[in-house]
């Protein structure tokens, strides 16, 4: 099983994830460069940072990065893609997975704790969680507002890509819950076959006890097992 | 040498904050004549080219491919020689 | 008026450059002499007084006169650390100007080879009621955010102070803290004749021209086009020139590495030519430019940002510069090691500066100028015995000065590298690990320039103590500190004698508590009109603890049941609390006397009495006094206290002096006497207050009167909210 | 009801970060002709009132004060009813 964490220019929560996969996990885990195009990996994770400075809008220059038609095409072979805070953002820009992110709603960046109820715990990334499971997670960001049209939302509810819901620590989904103004209080989505997810908060900031949480380890735990149970690779 | 000005909006219906946040703040200026501020951005390109015709098709190609996220926001585009 | 004039320089100081040169300078060495002689570039003023500081300790790598300090941590690991100021540009530009500010001191982190892990930073505004101040304040606060942030180190601590005199004059203080392997610890030196000197990162613009001489002058409201252009910060850039700076120096091959600062290229190349003590020859048709017929003038003092200057052994510049291309950044062979002592400047084929870089360097004015110590007089007295101490208590919380902070750290990544321990806000300082190793570092910075104002020394010492105390209560052992002293025109002999006594109580403090200074930086002319700042040494520290796992102490209270003690001898002197100022206004009365003997032993104490787990939490007493510092301690572990002891001071005085060296700890009550017995042997004072509850009360009794009842919860949400509402 | 538009741009000689992130990008999508880009903002204000004259006085005003940075960015409005 390896592991491959993509490092844009601006990329700054590469090492992080990478020491989580790699030391905390001992799992094999390699960089990719922005300008690779071939890649041997089981998982991707598109990670957190400031992508080309998020300069025009939050990942939207990193999608066209060479690297990303290689992400595509593995996601497409049913690949395993985790984006991350602005990895998230990238998929999105790059339309793997639908919406987009809108300024916070306070106009400020945000970095604390947050709630996450899991509403689906039927996918790669959270086969360990419990549906319903409350998970404290912190949140980096200035754009995390997601916003999609009222159809695409529509979809995601029914089709179950709605995977994490800010809430608060009793697991209620409520407006003050609600770090950046998303909608739906949507935190975390997946497409539709069910391979790539992205997610605002960061599960490698909590993984590790004496970060003082590790409410992000179920998240690499299910996709550790998912991949054990030998799972098609992209 | 033209000149490119591409104007991105969001779309009428999406949310503002940054919008939000200057009418409030004109308001607690004492502009409270202000209804609605909407934030877009205004690029200006230099092009090389004397075709205005096809720099404007170029232009409009950026502005989808790049410069506008087409599910929030919308754009126009202006050329001058 | 004469052209050096213009540029910042005295009659007497150009008429020394003639000398030296024996001969006239041209335009472009006269530009380069003036910002080199500037007091930023030159420390002209400080310098004498500088020296008198202790530098040297078992575990100072690298004292002043590099880009950062550095210190010994252990298995073969450095820290290295800096603190810069960036007042005046921000006091223009709050979000460019503290930005910029922050990318420039990760810049000289990184020049050492060191990988930037942390960001602090020290803020001093006006008070908040004014709309100008608001707008400083959230910009800077942004500017600050939105470089960190971007560029990925967290910024994990720091301090703000709303005080009147800073409301024309904010203080933007930016300190880095990296790691490096000492093997692998870099210089700024030129050396290796023929050796090729690279500029890479950034193109060049007009920004900032004469920067470092505008830094060196009051703030004044008409000197609009004598402004620098603003500088713009680009983080992104600086991401990638962090990367590819450290990705060269992995590969090896390089000599020497200096950031380009204040003065640009005039400053970063005859500072690496001095250490070297070697002569550099430049290029400047070479130097990519951002803008068109730019003049070798305005070339050699750019200070666009994000420029990093290299020597690199020869034959080794095409695999560097391959390095940069891979990061999409310019890097460009600007010139050459020399055998000579000259800085050499050729433009379109010609010569255009030829100056001994002595001349930039240690042949730059010191003055030594004429200082008053102020005296301290027409001491007054209060009675605040007629002063509520639940309503003090209730409004302490909720000033800006003392309330929660959140709003500032809230906007910055402060976890990004996932090593902070100990996040903003929930201790005295940060706390980093360092991976790979059981152990961890704390860092914070300080500086009340309130007491300082009234009483120099003793502000100084109080800083020196305070941040500490600060690393201290963490379980920290304090290794070493960086200061950036704040004060006004130094030509003035009231200020420089604030400077004086400021460096005598820095001293004492660092020989006492034996914490030695590893580097800093002074910015003087913080002045609008007539009236000067808060003179103001911030003092940031970094300490060292030796295992997280059995070392870190917590600030929160943790147990219901626990015994809450005081450790430390309080006095009861209101002089310039919160307390008097919020109460009886900018009365002087006298101030807490500093205990250096006594606040050296509580530091030695703390991380002992952790290691023999004889007590579970610490915090210290500082703004608000001790029953501020109680309710922080009791929000964080969201747990009430009930205080009830003997004391011969007055309510308000024990409960609202702001005595520096005075901590409360908490102690399971089965380790009490044993606690208790190490304490009193150590020969600090020790004085049970009372105990950690489970209800939502914070109850304190003196003398077996009650004199304050609330609810935890109804405190905490002023604390809470404080800040945020002086915002609205 | 009068729309006031405001253009904020850099002023000539600052950096713009931005602008170079996207010339940079424009061209690795193959857009060599694009020679400069400059990002500016477009805010767009619904303001109440008739007098346009004065709208448009008002409008200055809050650019002056708000909506422009002075120190690195130049504006202009344009009001209409
Ligand atoms: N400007 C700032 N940036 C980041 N953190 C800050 C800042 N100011 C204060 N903090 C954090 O808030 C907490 C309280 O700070 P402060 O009141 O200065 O503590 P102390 O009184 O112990 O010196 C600390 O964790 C500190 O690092
Ligand atoms: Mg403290």
């Amino acid at each position: 099983m390896r592991f491959g964490v993509v490092v844009f220019p601006g990329s700054n929560c590469d090492a992080d994830c990478f020491h989580v996969l790699k030391n905390v996990f001992g799992r094999e885990t390699v960089y990719i460069w922005h300008k690779d195009d071939s890649f041997d990996v089981d998982c991707i994770v598109l990670p957190g940072g400031f992508s080309y400075g998020d300069y025009l809008r939050a990942g939207a220059i990193a999608r066209f990065s060479p690297v990303m038609k290689k992400v595509v095409e593995f996601s497409e072979a049913g690949g395993l893609v985790i984006g991350i805070c602005n990895g998230f953002q990238i998929l999105l820009e790059a339309g793997l997975l639908p919406g987009a992110m809108l300024r916070n709603k306070s106009i400020n960046f945000r970095c604390h704790d947050v709630y996450l109820r899991v509403e689906n715990n039927e996918t790669p990334f959270t086969n360990k969680a419990l549906k319903g499971q409350v998970l404290k997670i912190p949140i980096a960001h200035g754009e995390g507002n997601y916003y999609c049209e009222p159809d695409t939302l529509k979809r995601l509810i029914a089709n179950g890509q709605v995977v994490f819901r800010y809430c608060n620590s009793r697991g209620e989904v409520t407006e003050d819950a609600n770090p950046n103004g998303s909608l739906y209080n949507i935190a975390g989505i997946i497409n539709e076959k069910g391979n790539v997810l992205g997610m605002m908060p960061h599960p490698e900031r909590c993984s590790e006890k004496i970060l003082g949480g590790e409410d992000g380890r179920v998240i690499w735990e299910s996709i550790i097992a998912y991949l054990e149970r030998g799972a098609n690779r992209g | 040498m033209a000149i490119a000005r591409v104007i991105v909006e969001l779309k009428p219906g999406v949310l503002d904050p940054q919008g939000e946040a200057i009418k409030n703040s004109l308001h607690a200026l004492g502009y409270e004549e202000v209804k609605k501020v909407r934030v877009g951005k205004f690029i200006t390109l230099e092009v090389e080219g004397n075709d205005l015709k096809e720099i404007e098709e170029r232009v409009k190609e950026m502005a989808d491919k790049l410069l506008a996220n087409v599910v929030i926001e919308k754009f126009s585009v202006q050329v001058e020689g | 008026m004469a052209k050096w004039r213009e540029m910042g320089l005295t009659d007497e100081e150009y008429r020394r450059i003639v000398e030296y040169l024996d001969r006239e300078p041209n335009e472009v060495e006269l530009g380069m002499c003036a910002v080199m002689w500037s007091e930023h570039c030159s420390y002209k003023s400080s310098k004498i007084h500088l020296k008198k500081l202790p530098t040297k300790g078992p575990a100072v790598v690298q004292g002043p006169g590099e880009n950062a300090g550095v210190v010994d941590i252990g298995d073969g690991l450095g820290i290295a650390f800096k603190i810069e100021s960036h007042n005046h540009p921000s006091a223009i530009e709050p979000y460019q100007g503290a930005a910029t500010g922050v990318g420039g001191i990760i810049r000289d982190i990184f020049a050492m080879g060191a990988r930037p892990i942390a960001l602090l930073d020290s803020l001093r505004f006006g008070k908040l009621d004014s709309p100008r101040v608001r707008h400083l304040f959230t910009g800077v606060v942004a500017g600050i955010a939105g470089y960190g942030n971007c560029i990925g180190i967290p910024t994990v601590a720091g301090d703000v102070y709303f005080q009147e005199s800073y409301a024309e004059n904010p203080l933007v203080n930016a300190m880095c803290v990296g790691i490096v392997e000492l093997s692998k610890l870099k210089k700024g030196v030129a050396s290796g004749v023929g050796n090729p000197v690279l500029l890479v990162g950034a193109t060049t613009g007009r920004d900032g021209i004469h920067g470092a001489t505008f830094a060196s002058e009051e703030l004044s409201r008409d000197g609009e086009d004598k402004r620098p252009s603003v500088q713009v910060g680009d983080p992104f850039m600086e991401k990638l020139l962090l990367e590819a700076c450290l990705e060269a120096l992995e590969y090896g091959h390089i000599v020497g590495m200096q950031d380009l600062g204040a003065a640009g290229l005039t400053s970063s190349s005859s500072e690496m030519a001095a250490r070297g003590k070697s002569g550099i020859r430049l290029y400047l048709d070479r130097v990519p430019l951002r803008e068109e017929g730019m003049t070798p003038y305005e070339i050699m003092l750019s200070e666009s940002q994000e420029r990093m200057l290299l020597v690199v052994e020869k034959g080794y510049e095409d695999e560097i510069i391959k390095i940069f291309k891979k990061w999409d950044l310019n890097a460009v062979v600007v010139g050459e090691i020399t055998a000579g002592e000259e800085i050499e400047v050729f433009f379109g084929g010609e010569c255009v500066a030829k100056l001994p870089y002595r001349l930039l360097t240690e042949e730059a004015p010191v003055y030594d100028r004429p200082y008053q110590v102020p005296e301290i007089k027409n001491l007054q007295s209060v009675n605040p015995a007629g002063v509520d101490c639940g309503e003090a208590l209730r409004r302490l919380l909720q000033n800006p000065n003392i309330a929660r902070r959140d709003y500032v750290y809230e906007q910055y990544d402060h976890q990004v590298g996932v090593n902070t321990v100990v996040k903003p806000g929930y201790s005295d300082a940060a706390v980093l690990r360092i991976k790979g190793t059981k152990k961890g570092i704390a860092v914070k910075t300080d500086g009340n320039g309130r007491y300082v104002y009234f009483n120099p020394r003793e502000g100084a010492k109080r800083a020196v103590l305070e941040a500490a105390l600060n690393l201290a209560v963490t379980g920290a052992r304090p290794l070493g500190l960086t200061n950036c002293l704040n004060f006004g025109n130094p030509e003035k002999p009231e200020i420089m004698g604030q400077f004086v006594e400021v460096i005598a109580g820095m001293k004492d403090a660092c020989e006492i508590l034996n914490i030695p200074v590893t580097g800093g930086n002074v910015s003087f002319y913080n002045e609008t009109g007539e009236k000067a700042i808060y003179p103001t040494p911030v003092i940031g520290m970094v300490g060292l603890i030796d295992d997280l796992e059995t070392g870190l102490i917590p600030m929160a209270f943790q147990t219901e049941g626990d015994l809450i003690y005081l450790l430390g001898e309080p006095t009861g002197e209101l002089g310039q609390s919160e307390f008097l100022k919020e109460f009886f206004g900018d009365v002087l009365v006298p101030v807490p006397p500093v205990d250096l003997q006594e606040g050296k032993k509580i530091i030695d104490l703390l991380p002992l009495l952790k290691k023999q787990g004889l007590i579970n939490s610490a915090h210290d007493v500082s703004d608000g006094g001790l029953a501020v510092s109680l309710c922080e301690a009791a929000f964080a572990g969201e747990l009430g206290v009930n205080i009830d002891f003997i004391t011969s001071l007055l309510p308000q005085e024990m409960l609202f002096s702001e005595k520096v060296g005075l901590v409360i700890v908490s102690v399971s009550p089965e380790k009490a006497n044993e606690f208790e017995e190490i304490v009193k042997a150590s020969g600090v004072a020790v004085t049970k207050l009372g105990r950690v509850n489970g209800n939502d009360e914070i109850e304190i009794c003196l003398n077996g009167q009650r004199v304050i009842k609330e609810k935890l919860s109804e405190l905490k949400a002023l604390y809470e909210g404080g800040l945020r509402w002086a915002l609205k």
